[in-house]
């Protein structure tokens, strides 16, 4: 998104700029509404949710029931610990200190892999039972449309969500590497601010999700 | 509308303490917690009312202070706004529909 | 007046009850349109040549020298006056156009109703008495009719111009459109939804009798006296049974005929096939080692391809009925199977349901039963079970 | 100074340009083949429509053919052309400065888009699609023509028409020249500015709902399948809630141009800033909230009829207030009778028309007989080609001297317009009693007593066809042999015009610096 991220730490201005504060505005504002944008992505399917949930609620929550909630519930821990490191990733670049920004970003890293783990886990245990989206479903124990579709949803928004998980890593893995460099210091500090808007965007979903998908309502 | 950006500059050349987030973080572990236990006490659709209302409580303290919204534009909140409104906009135009058919 | 607007709005014949009174909003609301872009098209023009380059009129007012986003122009009034009338006006025909969308809503309690089925590219009826037909409606004229429709593939959607009105036919659902015929007479129906390369061949033609002429024709004692060819893909009238059956009767005979009842039971026994007693929206597992409900749409795809999802424990021995059986004829076997829904699946655990005696109503309560009610009347028409 | 034009030189530069000018170039050049092949396809179209039977086409054929026209015409040309082409290219000058705020994403932006259209068209190759634009479940995800890969390229479209609109956005808060007020930016920018608001937050359901649809043709996933449970109606929700909003993505743009071209040509202010300027915002928000009027017989609750027809209502209040505030100022203004005039009065009749049968249409009774049927197609057509085409025309005329610095010929610019108008009259007025009296759309053999609406209908589209190509040919004669254009020959006040005739790469000579409004025409011109 910083369209002319700088390539040494002194940051040079775009020629459209008036001056760095605009600059640093205009990524910033940008990225705002990009995130916008991607929230959006995701409002089909929360529509999609709404209405299904109406039209088969008691299937819904017997299958919200089969989802494992304790690792629906560690992911949110996780997601929400990771958005703390993030912040004070930026926190602490601000204020110069390096190490602590790295040492925070690294720990960010970890809990995205760990939630990504747990999510796979999660996965291959629904697999095996035969919990498969759409047609390929073939779960003996919940046969009704309901669960079905229930299951096809959870795949599509955690999936989608897992994918923003992906992305999110790469972001915040390319300006660790930009910290680490010292390419990106507190002098223009717009590329760790705008990696962690996108974090805590991609945690801001989970801690919606959590409830739709793992906390039971029978 | 943009009158603010000295603020974005102020915030960066003199960042406040570190303890907000701190605080942030407990108050999002304690909800994430309360929903935990909510959830066993509650059950059906009010079930459901109670922790998406926590949801977006937690969701509130994420965009207000780790994605410092508190300290931001106008013109940004409102993009954050917008957005918000219409995920709900058309959830409610949706409801409208198979609820009511 | 009206007919010289219709003819000039090249509007169809006004044949339901509905119709005329759609069409005075229709006028209503056409004309403003067409006043309201005449006038704007000329207050235009008439300034344009007005206060062209070098008429001298060009610099009569002094300088305006306000700031540009100052308002100027009209009067703050004019112009609240002009808004706030136009959006009266728009919601005026929102009132007008709601209120009559109610009334299309909603069938009056004393409806006749025909259960139509769309399916790529033709439209099938089942009337109440058994009878089925396919591409020509035969409803009363004079008599509110219901249409209870759904769809065997593809949203398809069912249009009558004559009558004003159109509901789209959409499967997995049922959807309803009523009308009241004024005058016997001949109406084309479109498929007015894309539904693939027969979509504009989906035609059909609803044809309105006299009472006394749809009854003889209905009971298949005359063929109905209807001048000129049948448009489209109009088959002749079928299956006219001697005594009026419901939907369910009807399948019981179907199945008789067609050799359902020598594989399958409907009393619950364990035979060649699967029993058909209780099936109905019961989970049942499948040689694959899924499982299923065994809803309609299911049921469906077993008489059209049996090999398909076969129920597990039982080889496949049936033939496909794709063709053999039109779609009225498996829909009334899938509503006889309905109908078997509450009776047990293994025989000795609850009495099964006396078979009623003798004729039913004409109009029978299908569409009615909830799960719990007593299911719909099954007379013994054909007697013994092969 | 040398201009955009020949700064540099060679295909790379032209290709990999960050100018916002030339990639707005590289966009009218891209768009403007997509409006000739979408209107090949409706001239097929409407040949084969000329008799009741089948000509040279079957149904499939028929199908696919619409369904690409629709397809072209909506994703490829309506949606991107006006902002991309003009926005582009005037958007910054309007605001004085030297560049959009992102240029390496405006190029690339360019190349999503060239991706997203070769994927369309390469679904053309693996057997077209059949569904109509609208992408119906479950016929989309049941028919064997290539919907996925139809489904991914507009997906790829949307991603190239969020870049832009994000682009924009941030450009009018960050760039704006120095002293320009919000209130003093011109018509245009504002226009533009609520495009692209509803093209960041409606383009990604749009996204979504193909996903679905793609994922469920290629995987059975079966959301949408009601054998499996599913409503194909919500899909139908999804579709609308951008695809509503979408006609004004494609309308708005139009609508700015129509306030710059009427002030500048009847060389007066508008006679409400305000009205304009905020309407383009309310038409955006409102835009969202009615999207069911779509829906009206699709089986959908009568409570969702009853609001989304009242919503509805509200939103034609909005354009009515533009049309009306164009309409007086016009008053004691000192009118030039140009090319760009006459497609505006041409608007002014066939937009309040197209809008008007809009409300009509939005009226739930009355839907219940024009829905989807041809009334609804000359509606739609009424303002997407009345409204839209027309303007981004009269846009091409009133910027052309800017752009390219040569005039184009005024008589063969009339001639053109005339064409252009009366040819899309007689097109699709009989598309309207056509609807009245039942004939369904997409229909590609019909009853006879239909064939004279249709003839005729031909016919108008014929003339408006020839009336295109007469525009295409003096406009590229102008290109190379018009006459060289002063600084700003329109005595216009908007800023774009300070700027020297072609613009340099970075636009103005010095930095400007807003001294006055844009429609101060009381004060003598004063670069």
């Amino acid at each position: 998104m910083s369209d002319h991220g700088p390539q040494s730490s002194a940051p040079r201005v775009g020629i459209q700029f008036q001056d760095l504060a605009k600059q640093e505005h205009a990524a910033h504002f940008g990225m705002w509404v990009f995130l916008g944008s991607e929230l959006l992505l995701f409002a089909g399917l929360f529509g999609l949710y709404t209405a299904y949930r109406v039209k088969y609620a008691p299937e819904f929550a017997e299958a919200v029931h089969h989802n494992e909630l304790w690792i629906g519930t560690t992911n949110v821990v996780i997601l929400i610990f990771s958005s703390f490191t993030v912040a004070w990733a930026v926190h602490s670049l601000r204020r110069d200190r390096r190490r602590t920004t790295l040492w925070s970003l690294a720990i960010t890293l970890v809990c995205g892999l760990l939630f990504l783990v747990f999510k796979g886990i999660e996965y291959g245990m629904h697999f095996q039972e035969g919990v498969f989206p759409g047609h390929h479903y073939a779960y003996k124990e919940m046969p009704g449309h309901g669960a079905q579709l229930f299951f096809t949803l959870y795949y599509f928004m955690t999936g989608l969500h897992a994918l923003h998980m992906i992305g999110g890593l790469a972001v915040i893995g390319w300006v660790t590497a930009r910290v680490a460099r010292g390419r990106t210091t507190s002098a223009y500090p717009v590329p760790l601010v705008l990696g962690a808007l996108y974090w805590h965007l991609v945690d801001s979903i989970w801690i919606f999700l959590w409830p739709m998908f793992y906390l039971t309502t029978s | 509308m943009d009158k603010t950006e000295p603020q974005v500059m102020a915030e960066r050349e003199h960042p406040g303490s570190g303890a907000k987030y701190v605080v942030a973080l407990i108050a999002l572990l304690c909800l994430t917690a309360l929903t935990f236990g909510l959830h066993y006490v509650t059950v059906g659709e009010l079930g459901m009312a109670v922790a998406l209302t926590i949801a977006a409580v937690k969701v509130a303290i994420v965009a207000l202070v780790f994605m410092e919204l508190r300290e931001a534009m106008v013109a940004t909140r409102t993009v954050a706004a917008v957005a918000v409104a219409f995920v709900v906009l058309l959830c409610l135009g949706v409801f409208a529909d198979v609820g009511f058919r | 007046m009206n007919e010289f607007m219709r003819k000039l709005l090249m509007l169809p014949p006004q044949a339901s009850t509905l119709a005329r009174s759609i069409d005075y909003l229709h006028y209503f609301v056409i004309i403003t349109t067409m006043i309201g872009a005449a006038g704007v098209a000329a207050l235009t023009l008439y300034f344009l040549i007005r206060y062209r380059e070098g008429t001298g009129r060009d610099r009569n007012p002094p300088p305006d020298t306000r700031p540009h986003h100052a308002r100027g122009g009209v009067s703050l009034w004019f112009e609240l006056s002009v808004f706030g009338g136009l959006l009266a006006l728009f919601v005026v025909w929102w009132i007008i156009g709601f209120s009559q969308f109610i009334r299309i809503a909603e069938p009056p309690p004393d409806s006749m109703t025909i259960y139509v089925v769309g399916k790529q590219w033709m439209w099938s009826f089942a009337y109440p008495h058994g009878a089925g037909s396919n591409g020509v409606l035969y409803v009363p004229a004079g008599r509110p009719v219901k249409l209870l429709m759904t769809s065997r593939d593809v949203i398809h959607s069912f249009y009558v111009p004559d009558f004003r009105l159109k509901t789209d036919v959409v499967p997995g659902r049922t959807t309803q459109l009523w009308f009241e015929v004024k005058e016997p007479g001949r109406h084309p129906v479109y498929c007015a939804e894309m539904c693939g390369p027969g979509h504009s061949e989906m035609r059909a033609e609803v044809i309105a009798l006299a009472d006394a002429d749809y009854e003889r024709m209905i009971q298949g004692l005359a063929q109905a006296q209807v001048a000129g060819p049948v448009q489209g893909l109009a088959i002749p009238f079928e299956a006219e049974p001697r005594e009026p059956l419901s939907l369910a009767a009807m399948g019981q005979r179907v199945a008789a005929e067609a050799g359902c009842l020598r594989c399958h039971t409907v009393d619950g026994t364990p035979h060649i096939a699967p029993t058909w007693a209780g099936l109905y929206d019961a989970v049942i597992p499948l040689a694959d080692g899924t499982q299923l409900i065994a809803d309609a749409a299911y049921l469906t795809r077993s008489i059209m391809d049996p090999a398909a999802e076969i129920h597990r424990g039982f080889t496949n021995v049936m033939p496909s009925y794709q063709g053999i059986l039109t779609a009225p004829q498996i829909g009334a076997i899938v509503e006889y199977i309905h109908s078997l829904r509450d009776v047990s699946r293994s025989p000795g655990e609850a009495p099964l349901p006396a078979p009623i005696q003798g004729t039913v109503p004409l109009v029978t309560p299908l569409e009615g039963t909830a799960p719990g009610e007593p299911r719909a009347a099954v007379p013994n028409s054909t007697g013994a079970t092969p | 100074m040398t201009s955009y034009l020949t700064e540099t030189t060679g295909i790379k530069s032209w290709l990999l340009t960050k100018d916002h000018k030339r990639i707005g170039l590289l966009f009218m050049i891209a768009t403007a083949l997509a409006l000739i092949l979408g209107g090949v396809f409706a001239l097929l179209l409407r040949f084969e429509l000329v008799n009741p039977g089948p000509d040279f086409m079957d149904g499939l054929t028929y199908n696919r053919m619409f369904t690409h026209h629709g397809i072209v015409m909506v994703f490829l040309f309506m949606v991107p052309v006006i902002p991309t082409v003009f926005g582009n290219f005037f958007l910054p000058m309007m605001l004085g400065a030297p560049d959009v705020a992102f240029p390496r994403l405006n190029l690339a932006s360019f190349y999503v888009y060239c991706a997203g259209a070769v994927i369309v068209l390469a679904s053309l190759w693996f057997g077209g699609v059949d569904t109509g634009w609208t992408f119906y479940t479950p016929y989309s995800t049941s028919s064997p023509t290539a919907v996925a890969t139809a489904a991914f390229g507009v997906f790829v479209v949307g991603v190239s028409s969020i870049l832009t609109g994000l682009n924009f956005i941030v450009t009018v808060h960050t760039l704006r020249a120095k002293n320009l007020k919000w209130m003093e930016m011109p018509l245009f920018v504002w226009a533009i500015y609520a495009t692209a608001i509803i093209q960041v937050i409606a383009t990604p359901v749009l996204g979504m709902s193909l996903t679905l649809v793609a994922v469920d043709h290629a995987w059975a996933l079966g959301i949408f399948d009601p054998n499996m449970g599913g409503d194909p109606v919500l899909f139908q929700h999804l579709f609308w809630f951008y695809s509503h909003p979408a006609v004004y993505i494609m309308i708005l743009p139009a609508m700015g141009v129509v306030s710059e071209v009427v002030c500048t040509f009847s060389h007066n202010r508008p006679s409400s800033y305000r009205a304009i300027a905020f309407s383009s915002l309310g038409i955006a928000f409102i835009g969202f909230l009615t999207w069911g009027h779509h829906m009206f017989v699709a089986g959908m609750s009568v409570l969702d009829v009853g609001i989304f027809g009242i919503l509805s209502m509200f939103v034609a209040i909005f354009s009515a207030i533009k049309v009306f505030t164009w309409t007086i100022t016009l008053k004691h203004g000192r009118i030039r009778f140009t090319t760009p005039m006459l497609y505006f009065f041409g608007f002014m009749f066939l937009f309040v028309f197209g809008g008007m049968t809009g409300v009509a249409v939005a009226t739930s009774s009355l839907d219940v007989h024009w829905t989807d049927t041809y009334f609804v197609v000359a509606h739609f057509h009424f303002i997407m080609v009345g409204g839209t085409l027309t303007m981004y025309l009269a846009a091409i005329h009133y910027w052309f001297p800017k752009m390219f610095g040569r005039m184009y010929p005024e008589r063969w610019g009339l001639v053109g317009a005339t064409g252009v108008i009366l040819g899309f009259i007689f097109t699709f007025t009989p598309q309207f009693l056509l609807g009245n009296a039942g004939m369904p759309r997409r229909y590609w053999t019909y009853p006879a007593e239909y064939q004279w609406l249709h003839v005729a209908s031909t016919a108008g589209a014929t003339i408006l066809a020839l009336g295109l190509v007469v525009t295409l040919g003096y406009l590229i004669w102008a290109l190379f042999k018009g006459p060289r254009a002063e600084r700003n020959p329109w005595d216009s006040r908007s800023y774009e015009w300070l700027a020297p005739t072609p613009p340099p790469v970075h636009n103005f000579e010095a930095p400007l610096e807003i001294t006055r409004g844009p429609y101060d025409y009381h004060l003598p011109e004063s670069p």
